[in-house]
């Protein structure tokens, strides 16, 4: 699966990374943080996956930033030459828009659902957006920070 | 081998069964909508949530010393792990020291609490097969037996069976009472020697090789795609685990050895748990055997609630739990509460390759295989 | 300090103002079995019938309790505990089948979220009546640890009317013995035509 | 009044007044001994608090569910859910008309007993799909078509294995099969008996539903298979339905194999011994379905057809050699 080049450390795939446009990298060791514009959020993680041989997903998560808007965080793994790579995207203020990498790792799709369901972040691209954990029917999106812990729900107050 | 195989059917009409919520198997609740063409399965819609305790949103309003008690609830089978790895997510933010001794009492704790999960995985899973009033039964409450002797180690030291406050920031919250170690030996060796008995019961009988062998097959590909982690990857062939890959809390001390099977069915599944039950015996007699004394926290006070800041960052800390990778994502701002805390749980995504593997396989196949990943609900709907 | 008056606790008046009471008609039965009864309990010298009756179906109600296994969370797995060998609740004459037609208690064990509730209402419907709900855990007995969540049920009270509330978290099998015990006393105290005797106070 | 000089119609009838109360009781006891010995496989303690160390746990489970209230789910077929569980016990029942419990006493020895008890065990499945189509649950149905499906690939391989001590008693007269095996009991057969006696023992289990054959109340998949929808009385009378069926077969097996009343000790012992022979038969169906995993629907049936259809017609074979080769010529 990985490239056929010579062994993949995470020295040489932090230079490969790099070399992506739109993206900066930063973080020591095993771990590389890859900081992301938002538009080119696919195509850094199809990057991960071909020329990085990153094939393990680990996770998908956001932060709500309050005025800075909402952070996609991703988390895929090199099981051989064991490094991770740590994707990160800013949407922006006000900006609950992102690209669906569930067409590149199958795992995200669950984890894409559970991003929508928390924090109201529409992926487009994805086969099936609608609510994992809560009814379909549930008002609001529970992890903004805008959203009280206690909130009163009918019928079971 | 095609990850999901076309079925085409000739217009037989489908009939759309709900295994509903309220399910006799104790995995929890879990709905699965299947399409069937007679007994295969055509269509999967797995319907989760059912168990949604809010855990990432109560994180962010309890401290870092309530919530470790909170997030044993997570999977409430493996509570030492699921603590562990938020415990280590925060000292891994603020650089805390853990002192050697509550270094080895973690993985003591961890271990025996694999033995205990896996205990009850068997059981479950057989009694899924067997059926409740029949032959699946007796296999469960062997298993649940030999589980009980270890909640009585769990119990003359923390006091409680099932969830655990043991860990906390910085070290662990008790210290074994003399007689544990000697008691804790004769525990383990007397699981081994019914492990034998399983096996002899298991291994070759043709109603249990029939029902596990080649159904339910997970590709390398399709695992670390979907993220799956634990017996189920290194089921499927995969050499992965963080115990020796990401050595944490001082694992690299240990010599132990990671199954790993090629074929990735249930069967392959089941080998991988049975050797890891003997591996992490072998874990425990060589913790046991280099106990170090010393202090079990490094802060003031080992029981005192007072409070603990974790300054500014954010760390991912990954434990290898019964299940598979329980990975805690914390974002710390500075006050006695975190900001974010993403709980990255294995049976999430391990319950996240059944729609890729149930297409074409029978009824009661589902029931194996779901057995087989052994998910845990509190971890699935967090 | 003065003692707790019952008005001033605000979650006991929260379980006062919403927890589900049984219907006030009692369970279902036929108005000419309740006609017959009352005629043989008015008849002079009739009511020796109809206790000893009594006694001899409660005795038979109280021995042979079938669960229905609705685990839903960590308290399911101190449940089956409860139902395995070491504390094997099959001494108490109790088989726990997977059908709710077949059997005639639920214990609700784990927290009960609002996606679930309306499942747990179908469940406890479908179940024949002499029936009976044991609610297991703090989860189960008032939200517990996850109370303050936007996805929990307050306490599965609000959901079923429950008789036995078992504290803990999760309570180990033999407190879940000693409130399968507490409801066998409930049980034996039935009364004959389905009404059930009020619940007496418990000052302790 | 003699007992000779009653018309053989009222003798008949008392005979099977006193049998079916006597079955009664063996049944609700039976239902005890099985749940005693689970337990004691799964070390555990069973019902013990109920009565003396548990003997009143049949009938308090019975009275309470005389108790219940009698669900019948308002899209259900009326007529055809309130009878399901009468026709499916009757044919139950009806087997035990035909065993000889000793040299005279039994209900009716017909001369083709065998025959008669196959026939009748085999009507049960009737009752059985009226539960799982009157019930109009999704669930029953499913579990309904499985359950016929597998009575009829196994009564065939039953039918067979029935066959071979008919065929060394030479007679379908079950006294007579009994009394032929005064000298040597069927089962020590040199090598044809036991094998008989095998496959008698799978196909019995397999003809019961009981593990490892029991995908029709396959918990797991289809909740309590065709009894979902029925609570009460009437789930008591399929209950014990099922148990009567599976004793009759013991009864048969420990009459076909183990020489029905043949045993040391006075004449007057004989039925006693008989049915020490038929509980050890029962409580051997019951280890096996104590002790296996069930195993899916469709390896199910080919086991069925593909394994035990042409072994036992094997069997047959190889009996009828024996048979001809034992017997001296003319």
């Amino acid at each position: 699966m990985t490239a056929g080049h010579d062994r993949l450390t995470d020295v040489r795939a932090r230079e490969m990374l790099a070399t992506v446009a739109g993206v900066t990298v930063s973080g020591t060791g095993a771990t590389i943080v890859a900081e992301v514009a938002s538009d080119h959020w696919r195509e850094a993680a199809q990057f991960a996956k071909d020329a990085l041989g990153c094939a393990f997903f680990s996770f998908l998560t956001a932060i709500d930033w309050k005025d800075q808007g909402i952070e996609v965080v991703a988390w895929v793994d090199n099981l051989d030459a064991p490094f991770a790579v740590e994707l990160r995207t800013k949407l922006g203020p006000g900006v609950t828009a992102c690209a669906s990498i569930a067409a590149v790792y199958r795992g995200a799709n669950w984890m894409e659902r559970e991003c929508f369901d928390m924090f109201g972040v529409r992926f487009d691209g994805h086969p099936d957006l609608r609510r994992i954990l809560l009814a379909d029917d549930w008002a609001g999106h529970p992890l903004l920070k805008s959203y009280a812990v206690d909130t009163p729900h009918p019928p079971y107050r | 081998m095609p990850d999901v195989r076309a079925i085409d059917y000739a217009g037989s009409e489908r009939l759309t069964m709900n295994m509903g919520p309220q399910h006799p198997s104790a995995h929890g609740v879990f709905r699965a909508i299947l399409t069937l063409e007679g007994e295969t399965v055509v269509g999967v819609d797995a319907v989760i949530g059912y168990l949604h305790r809010c855990h990432e949103k109560l994180a962010e309003t309890l401290a870092y010393v309530q919530y470790p008690s909170i997030a044993s609830k997570t999977d409430y089978v493996a509570a030492m792990s699921s603590e562990l790895a938020y415990v280590m997510a925060a000292e891994r933010i603020g650089q805390f020291e853990v002192p050697k001794r509550a270094q080895y009492l973690r993985v003591l704790m961890s271990e025996l609490q694999r033995i205990a999960s896996h205990c009850l995985w068997l059981g479950t899973w057989c009694m899924d097969m067997g059926g409740a009033l029949g032959g699946g039964a007796t296999i469960f409450l062997y298993c649940i037996r030999e589980r009980e002797l270890v909640l009585d180690l769990f119990e003359s030291l923390v006091g409680a069976r099932l969830l655990y406050g043991f860990h906390q920031v910085g070290g662990v919250r008790y210290d074994i009472p003399e007689g544990w170690t000697a008691e804790c030996r004769k525990t383990i060796a007397l699981i081994e020697q019914r492990l034998d008995e399983y096996e002899a019961m298991l291994d070759d009988n043709p109603f249990f090789t029939m029902r596990t062998k080649g159904v339910g097959a997970i590709s390398r590909a399709l695992a670390q795609d979907v993220g799956v982690s634990g017996p189920l990857l290194r089921g499927s062939g995969l050499n992965w685990d963080l115990r020796r890959n990401q050595p944490y809390s001082s694992y690299d001390d240990f010599q132990f050895d990671v199954p790993v099977q090629a074929a990735g069915d249930c069967f392959a599944r089941y080998r991988v748990r049975m050797v890891e039950f003997r591996q992490s015996i072998r874990i425990i007699r060589q913790v046991l055997d280099g106990l170090p004394a010393g202090p079990i926290s490094s802060r003031p006070g080992v029981k005192s609630l007072a409070q603990v800041k974790v300054p500014k960052g954010e760390a991912y800390a990954r434990v290898e739990g019964p299940r598979g990778e329980v990975g805690c994502f914390l974002v710390a701002d500075g006050s006695n509460k975190p900001y974010r805390m993403k709980w990255r749980g294995a049976s999430f995504s391990n319950l996240a390759v059944l729609p890729h593997i149930l297409i074409g396989c029978g009824v009661a196949d589902v029931v194996a295989i779901m057995g087989s990943v052994d998910p845990v609900f509190g971890e699935v709907d967090r | 300090m003065p003692a707790p008056v019952w008005k001033s606790i605000k979650d006991l008046q929260e379980w006062q103002e919403h927890h589900q009471r049984r219907p006030e008609t009692g369970d279902k039965h036929s108005a000419f079995f309740e006609q017959v009864t009352e005629g043989i309990h008015n008849f002079p010298g009739g009511f020796a019938l109809t206790t000893v009756a009594d006694g001899f179906f409660n005795w038979a109600r109280k021995s042979s309790v079938w669960p229905v296994s609705f685990g839903l969370a960590c308290c399911a797995i101190e449940m089956m505990a409860t139902f395995a060998s070491r504390f094997d609740v099959e001494r108490l004459g109790m088989v726990p089948w997977a059908s709710p037609r077949h059997s005639d208690l639920m214990i609700v064990s784990g927290t009960v979220t609002i996606k679930m509730a309306p499942m747990l209402e179908r469940i406890y419907d479908q179940m024949p009546d002499p029936k009976w709900v044991v609610s297991m855990g703090s989860c189960a007995n008032s939200g517990g640890p996850f109370r303050h969540g936007y996805h929990v049920v307050k306490g599965v009270d609000r959901v079923v009317p429950v008789d036995v509330y078992v504290p803990g978290c999760p309570p180990p099998p033999e407190s879940l013995l000693n409130g399968l015990l507490l409801l066998q006393d409930q049980i034996a105290h039935f009364r004959r035509t389905g009404r059930r005797a009020e619940p007496t106070p418990k000052v302790d | 009044m003699s007992w000779g000089a009653l018309p053989p119609a009222v003798q008949a009838l008392v005979m099977g007044g006193v049998i079916l109360g006597a079955l009664t009781g063996i049944l609700a006891y039976v239902t005890l001994l099985e749940r005693k010995f689970a337990a004691r496989l799964q070390s555990r303690i069973g019902p013990y608090r109920v009565g003396p160390r548990g003997l009143l746990q049949p009938i308090a489970d019975g009275v309470k569910l005389l108790l219940k209230e009698d669900v019948i789910p308002e899209t259900a077929d009326r007529p055809v859910f309130n009878l399901a569980p009468v026709v499916f016990l009757i044919p139950c029942l009806l087997i035990f008309g035909v065993i000889p419990f000793a040299p005279g006493i039994g209900v009716a020895d017909l001369d083709t007993g065998v025959l008669f008890f196959l026939a009748i065990s085999s009507v049960e499945i009737v009752g059985l799909f009226m539960a799982g189509w009157g019930s109009n649950n999704k669930y029953a149905l499913l579990s309904a078509m499985r359950a016929v499906n597998q009575i009829i690939s196994y009564d065939l391989p039953f039918i067979m294995a029935t066959l071979v001590p008919v065929m060394l008693a030479g007679s379908l007269r079950l006294s007579e099969i009994a009394a032929a095996q005064s000298r040597l009991w069927f089962i020590a057969y040199p090598v044809i008996g036991q094998i008989a006696f095998v496959f008698f023992i799978i196909t019995a289990v397999a003809a019961e539903n009981r593990v490892p054959f029991d995908i029709l109340e396959a918990e797991s998949e289809l909740v309590a298979g065709f009894r979902v929808e029925y609570s009460g009385m009437k789930f008591a009378i399929i209950q014990l339905a099922e148990y009567a069926h599976v004793l009759g077969t013991s009864f048969l097996g420990a009459l076909l194999f183990l020489g029905a009343w043949a045993g040391p000790g006075p004449i007057w012992l004989g039925p006693v011994w008989f049915l020490l022979k038929a509980l050890l038969v029962f409580l051997l169906i019951t280890w096996v379905r104590w002790s296996f995993v069930r195993i899916r629907v469709d390896q199910i049936l080919r086991v069925s057809w593909k394994l035990m259809l042409p072994a036992s017609l094997l069997l047959l074979l190889a009996t009828a050699a024996t048979i001809v080769w034992r017997t001296p010529h003319a």
